[in-house]
């Protein structure tokens, strides 16, 4: 590992601090909303709160988790040093640095404008110019990812680059192309607002660029989850991957699809046409193909791992399988989350019908069970998977780390699926408290309590978890080395550089960013919105 | 195989960029088809609309969908206030001169509202401390006619906007006089929680989510803390009768119409106090 | 290279991926072609209403102004709502909307963005600043409806909401300016 | 590097594999069977429950647009 343990604990561990604190504070806003916190907490803490737990999860969990994986992928998978280390803790301290610069005016109340950026409600400059560092720190992962990745194709012309490290490269040139939206949003609308260096603002525009961020940002935060799908899982099954190529081709879909997209979290806006509003609905259509390749490539990796434990019949192979291992536990349960949360962000992705549940608790359901069940359950399994490896330590029972996937993957589906429900009903997102008195909310009551438990069993699960890492830190058990990433059945031993490397998919990106965004941004060039004043939360 | 030539594979590349680009190509160009051009027109014909009417409108170049007709328009009433927030009126007011406001302040406005703000008889409000744009938008209104006062109606016609805006920002430039609040328990629970929680049942948002600095909300509203409680009460009560009516969108009418007589004084006591 | 198995062979899993990936292709070619054929048919479209307007002066003249707001009933019969989202409430409160009939909610905000869903309903749609939202359809129950602002809006955001009265015909009768109230309860 | 050098990590350790060819072999005449069966059905039932939805909630609820 020569010498990454210690930059890959201390980004992992800021990244699980991050989210242990945002899990105790979606607990209490569940409490707040529900019929027996009628009394608890006011709007401003609220508000406050929530503020801290998108931006705890969505922002530092995420990016923090992600680079330190990436790290530990890039020294492990290539076999050579880290290029850059110390560029590495530059980013590291960076995005720490910012990550406080944050919180301070969001505990001081300054900053209570929830983590998506819609002006002109703008809250501290400070708030915004910390996230711009933590994701500038980010950007300096990117870089060494994909010079990692350049500098090993040199040394090995002609070899195909190791998939998890192809997966790790794509998820950082992903994130490049990602965050060009919202920095741009931040860095020539917000944060002069914010700053008072001007009074109005084009929210046409500003919800325009950050919809370029919205979608693509949450495929940043699931792709390691596919990483782990393809590289880690078949592994741990005692299996083999069934399609090496397919991977390549998945997370070059990913990288083409899931940015030109942005504008379906836009159908019910009011700044854009309904033809490319269709056009997006319709690329979303394709951006679901790169997951459904991944169910059938990782079923069938599966099968292949439980039919050589001797599963036999249509379905045998399942009860086959190796579940006792956290990894592939945590798969299991990913899948089934994913399915949900799919089914979810169907109906959500559906042109007109989008109507019917934008901006609902139905919302709120699919993206917990799609980044906070798949993506996180995953996050879980990778570091009970790579802990060993940076510790040198080996888990003394696997039975606690079983548990809490378990806990997790209970309670998200309490906590989401009356969600659904809720929104079908109209149950809105982003408030501090319900009138029950109200006839039409009375109704929705009891199942804001069962998704309260939900809540709760997520909590503990949350707890559970930094307490299986602490024990492992203190751990007798010496880790023996193990292999970590899977075999394909087929290993290639070339592929065309279409499937080595992003040149031509850039390209592609390019391409289709222009044509899915060049009409929606240049409106605003050739009639922008009638300014708007900014409303300043200090 | 370990010659790096032989394995050289750009030979097996061509194929890769021809047909990711026609793939890409066609997904945008039939998404296209459809969304700007074959749906609206189908929908436009339906709805009587031309088909070039129904394309534009799809892409967003003329308002409306392409499924349905747009509604006409109304007339103009006369407006609640005439004040608007645009960029240019809020540079007036952070381009004020405080030395020219308190000339003023001391010319006319001194003998109700005291040279600090701090107001001589319990009817008149204190501006020590007021939001710059609160006071602006008061003595605009009383200029436009939006509000009546007896003494404020003729003495805001005789004043200039940039006197205005250089009055407003002396005594927006005043300290408040911060006094160590009373403990809330003297007050009563439900006022606290009409202040911060509001009353959800009768569609009432929290006080504070307006008059508290540095909320975001309404440019306009005025920050209450260390307000008199005579003064407060009064505009309630003009508010709840509609006597007073320069609130844009009748918010404070709305609200005001609903609180008891007791809340009325309950709030007015709670702001004296000096709470944020 | 060690030889093998020819059902091991990577062109012939490329296959089975390939049949899959159409299988797929079909699945959403269905899911989309619902979405088409009810947009041809039925006129189906997210609300998409480019239509720009100056929210800071909006309460000065034009549609907008405190007096025009509500449910106005046209010389040609059709339904218009106008409606205000401020901050924190709505203006009017309460909306009277015919059952069974073709109505045009359009709603402006002269501060910060909102956004309106209407329980139950397939109203919803973002307000922003700049814009007139504006939401055709046609109300199939009728009752009282809740019409919560869905979009954080500020610390006052949670009592943000109005109440929508679908009326049937009987109750539906616009007064000689046209205008339509909700009824006392 | 090792002439088989598999695309799963450079490291020769980490692409240790104890799994029998001949054992691969076998399974793999089966593999796909379960795996398409299992995720087709869960799809179909993905777009079947969309159907659904839309046909039985949203269309009901109202045109919008």
């Amino acid at each position: 590992m020569r010498n990454v343990e210690r930059l890959c604990l201390a980004h992992l561990w800021v990244a699980f601090t991050a989210f242990t604190v945002a899990c105790v504070l979606g607990t209490w806003q569940m409490w707040v909303r529900s019929p027996l916190g009628a009394k608890v907490g006011t709007p401003s803490l609220y508000f406050m709160s929530v503020t801290a737990h998108g931006v705890s999860m969505a922002y530092v969990l995420t990016t923090f988790f992600i680079m330190g994986f990436g790290y530990f992928v890039a020294v492990t998978a290539l076999n050579r040093p880290l290029p850059g280390k110390p560029w590495a803790w530059l980013g590291f301290w960076m995005g720490l640095i910012g990550f406080v610069m944050a919180v301070i005016p969001i505990v001081m109340g300054q900053a209570s404008v929830l983590y998506t950026f819609y002006p002109p409600l703008t809250g501290s400059a400070w708030f915004y110019i910390g996230l711009v560092l933590v994701v500038a720190g980010s950007w300096i992962w990117c870089v060494l990812m994909i010079v990692a990745m350049a500098e090993w194709k040199r040394e090995n012309p002609g070899r195909p680059v190791p998939l998890v490290m192809f997966a790790t490269v794509a998820n950082a040139i992903l994130w490049l192309w990602t965050t060009a939206g919202v920095a741009t949003e931040l860095l020539f609308q917000v944060i002069p607002a914010a700053l008072g260096l001007v009074q109005t603002v084009d929210v046409g525009l500003s919800r325009t660029l950050f919809s370029w961020t919205l979608h693509a940002i949450v495929y940043f935060w699931l792709l390691p989850a596919y990483t782990a799908f393809y590289t880690l899982v078949p592994r741990a099954a005692g299996g083999r991957l069934y399609s090496d190529t397919m991977g390549r081709l998945t997370f070059i879909l990913f990288l083409l699809y899931s940015l030109p997209v942005g504008i379906h979290h836009l159908l019910m806006d009011p700044e854009h046409g309904t033809g490319m509003k269709f056009i997006q609905v319709l690329l979303t259509g394709f951006v679901t193909v790169p997951t459904l390749l991944t169910i059938f490539t990782i079923s069938a990796s599966m099968e292949i791992a439980g039919r050589l434990r001797g599963g036999r019949g249509v379905f045998g192979w399942i009860a086959a399988l190796p579940w006792e291992r956290p990894m592939v536990l945590a798969a299991g349960l990913a899948f089934v989350m994913l399915g949900f949360g799919g089914f979810g962000g169907l109906i959500n992705m559906a042109y007109g019908m989008n109507a019917m549940v934008h901006n609902t608790a139905w919302v709120t359901a699919h993206f917990h069970l799609i980044f906070g069940g798949s993506a996180v359950i995953m996050y879980f399994a990778i570091a009970y998977e790579i802990w060993p490896r940076l510790t040198g330590r080996e888990h003394a029972s696997l039975a606690p780390l079983r548990l809490q996937l378990w806990l997790w993957f209970v309670g998200m589906m309490v906590m989401t699926l009356p969600w659904h429900w809720l929104g079908l009903h109209g149950q809105w997102r982003r408030v501090a408290n319900f009138n029950y008195a109200d006839p039409i909310i009375a109704g929705w009551g009891p199942w804001v309590v069962v998704s309260f438990a939900g809540g709760l069993v997520l909590l503990a699960s949350a707890l559970l978890f930094v307490r299986n890492l602490f024990v492992l830190h203190r751990s007798p058990a010496l880790a023996l080395p193990r292999p970590l990433y899977a075999l394909a059945v087929h290993p290639p031993h070339r592929v065309p550089a279409a499937l080595n490397g992003f040149g031509l998919w850039n390209v592609l990106v390019a391409i289709l960013m222009l044509l899915a965004y060049g009409w929606p941004i240049a409106q605003f060039a050739i009639a922008p919105s009638p300014a708007a004043i900014v409303h300043r939360v200090q | 195989m370990s010659d790096p030539r032989l394995s050289e594979p750009h030979v097996l590349d061509q194929p890769w960029r021809v047909w990711a680009t026609v793939a890409v190509l066609t997904i945008v160009l039939a998404g296209a088809l459809l969304g700007v051009v074959i749906i609206p027109v189908v929908q436009g014909r339906a709805a009587g609309l031309d088909a070039f009417t129904a394309i534009c409108r799809a892409l967003g170049i003329k308002p409306g969908s392409p499924a349905q007709p747009q509604p006409s328009d109304r007339t103009p009433p006369t407006p609640v206030s005439q004040v608007t927030w645009t960029p240019e009126v809020l540079q007036v007011l952070a381009r004020a001169n405080t030395e020219r406001g308190r000339a003023k302040v001391l010319e006319v406005c001194v003998a109700c509202h005291g040279e600090q703000g701090v107001s001589v008889a319990p009817e008149f409000p204190h501006l020590n401390g007021q939001s710059g744009p609160a006071i602006y938008k008061q003595l605009h209104d009383y200029q436009s006619g939006s509000r009546v006062h007896p003494l404020m109606t003729d003495i805001a016609k005789a004043l200039d906007e940039p006197v205005i805006a250089d009055v407003a920002a002396y005594y927006a430039g005043q300290p408040k006089r911060n006094p160590n609040p009373a403990t809330l328990g003297e007050l009563p629970a439900n006022i606290v929680q009409l202040v911060e929680l509001g009353d959800p049942n009768r569609n009432i948002p929290p006080c504070a989510a307006c008059h508290r600095p540095g909320v975001g909300g309404p440019i306009e509203a005025p920050i209450l803390h260390e307000q008199g409680q005579n003064y407060l009460a009064l505009q309630l009560k003009a508010y709840a009768s509609g006597e007073r009516r320069n609130d844009v969108y009748a918010r404070m009418r709305t609200i005001a119409s609903q609180l008891t007589p007791a809340e009325i004084d309950g709030l007015s006591r709670y702001y004296a106090a000096g709470f944020r | 290279m060690t030889e093998l198995h020819p059902e091991m062979h990577e062109r012939r899993i490329l296959g089975t991926e390939l049949l899959w990936a159409f299988g797929v292709g079909v699945l959403i070619a269905l899911t989309l072609g619902m979405i088409v054929f009810t947009a041809l048919t039925m006129g189906i479209n997210p609300p998409s209403n480019v239509e720009r307007i100056d929210p800071k002066t909006l309460h000065l003249s034009g549609e907008f102004a405190e007096h025009n707001l509500g449910t106005t009933v046209g010389p040609d019969g059709s339904t218009t709502v106008r409606i205000i989202a401020t901050q924190f409430m709505f203006v009017p409160r309460c909306i009277a909307v015919p059952r069974g009939r073709l109505v045009t909610l359009r709603l402006a905000t002269p501060d910060v963005i909102h956004g309106i869903l209407i329980t139950g309903t397939n109203v919803n749609t973002m307000v922003v600043p700049g814009y007139v939202a504006q939401v055709h359809t046609e109300f199939t129950r009728d009752g009282d409806l809740l019409m919560p602002c869905h979009e954080y809006c500020g610390t006052g955001h949670s009592e943000m909401w109005a109440t929508v009265q679908v009326m049937t015909n009987d109750q539906f009768k616009p007064g000689a300016d046209g205008r339509v109230s909700c009824a006392q309860r | 590097m090792h002439s088989d050098q598999p695309s799963a990590a450079d490291d020769p350790a980490e692409v240790a594999d104890d799994i029998d060819k001949a054992a691969l072999a076998r399974v793999m005449r089966t593999v796909p069977l379960g795996a398409a069966v299992l995720a087709g059905s869960m799809v179909a039932l993905l777009v079947i429950g969309y159907l659904l939805i839309y046909l039985l909630i949203f269309i009901p609820r109202g045109t919008v647009g």
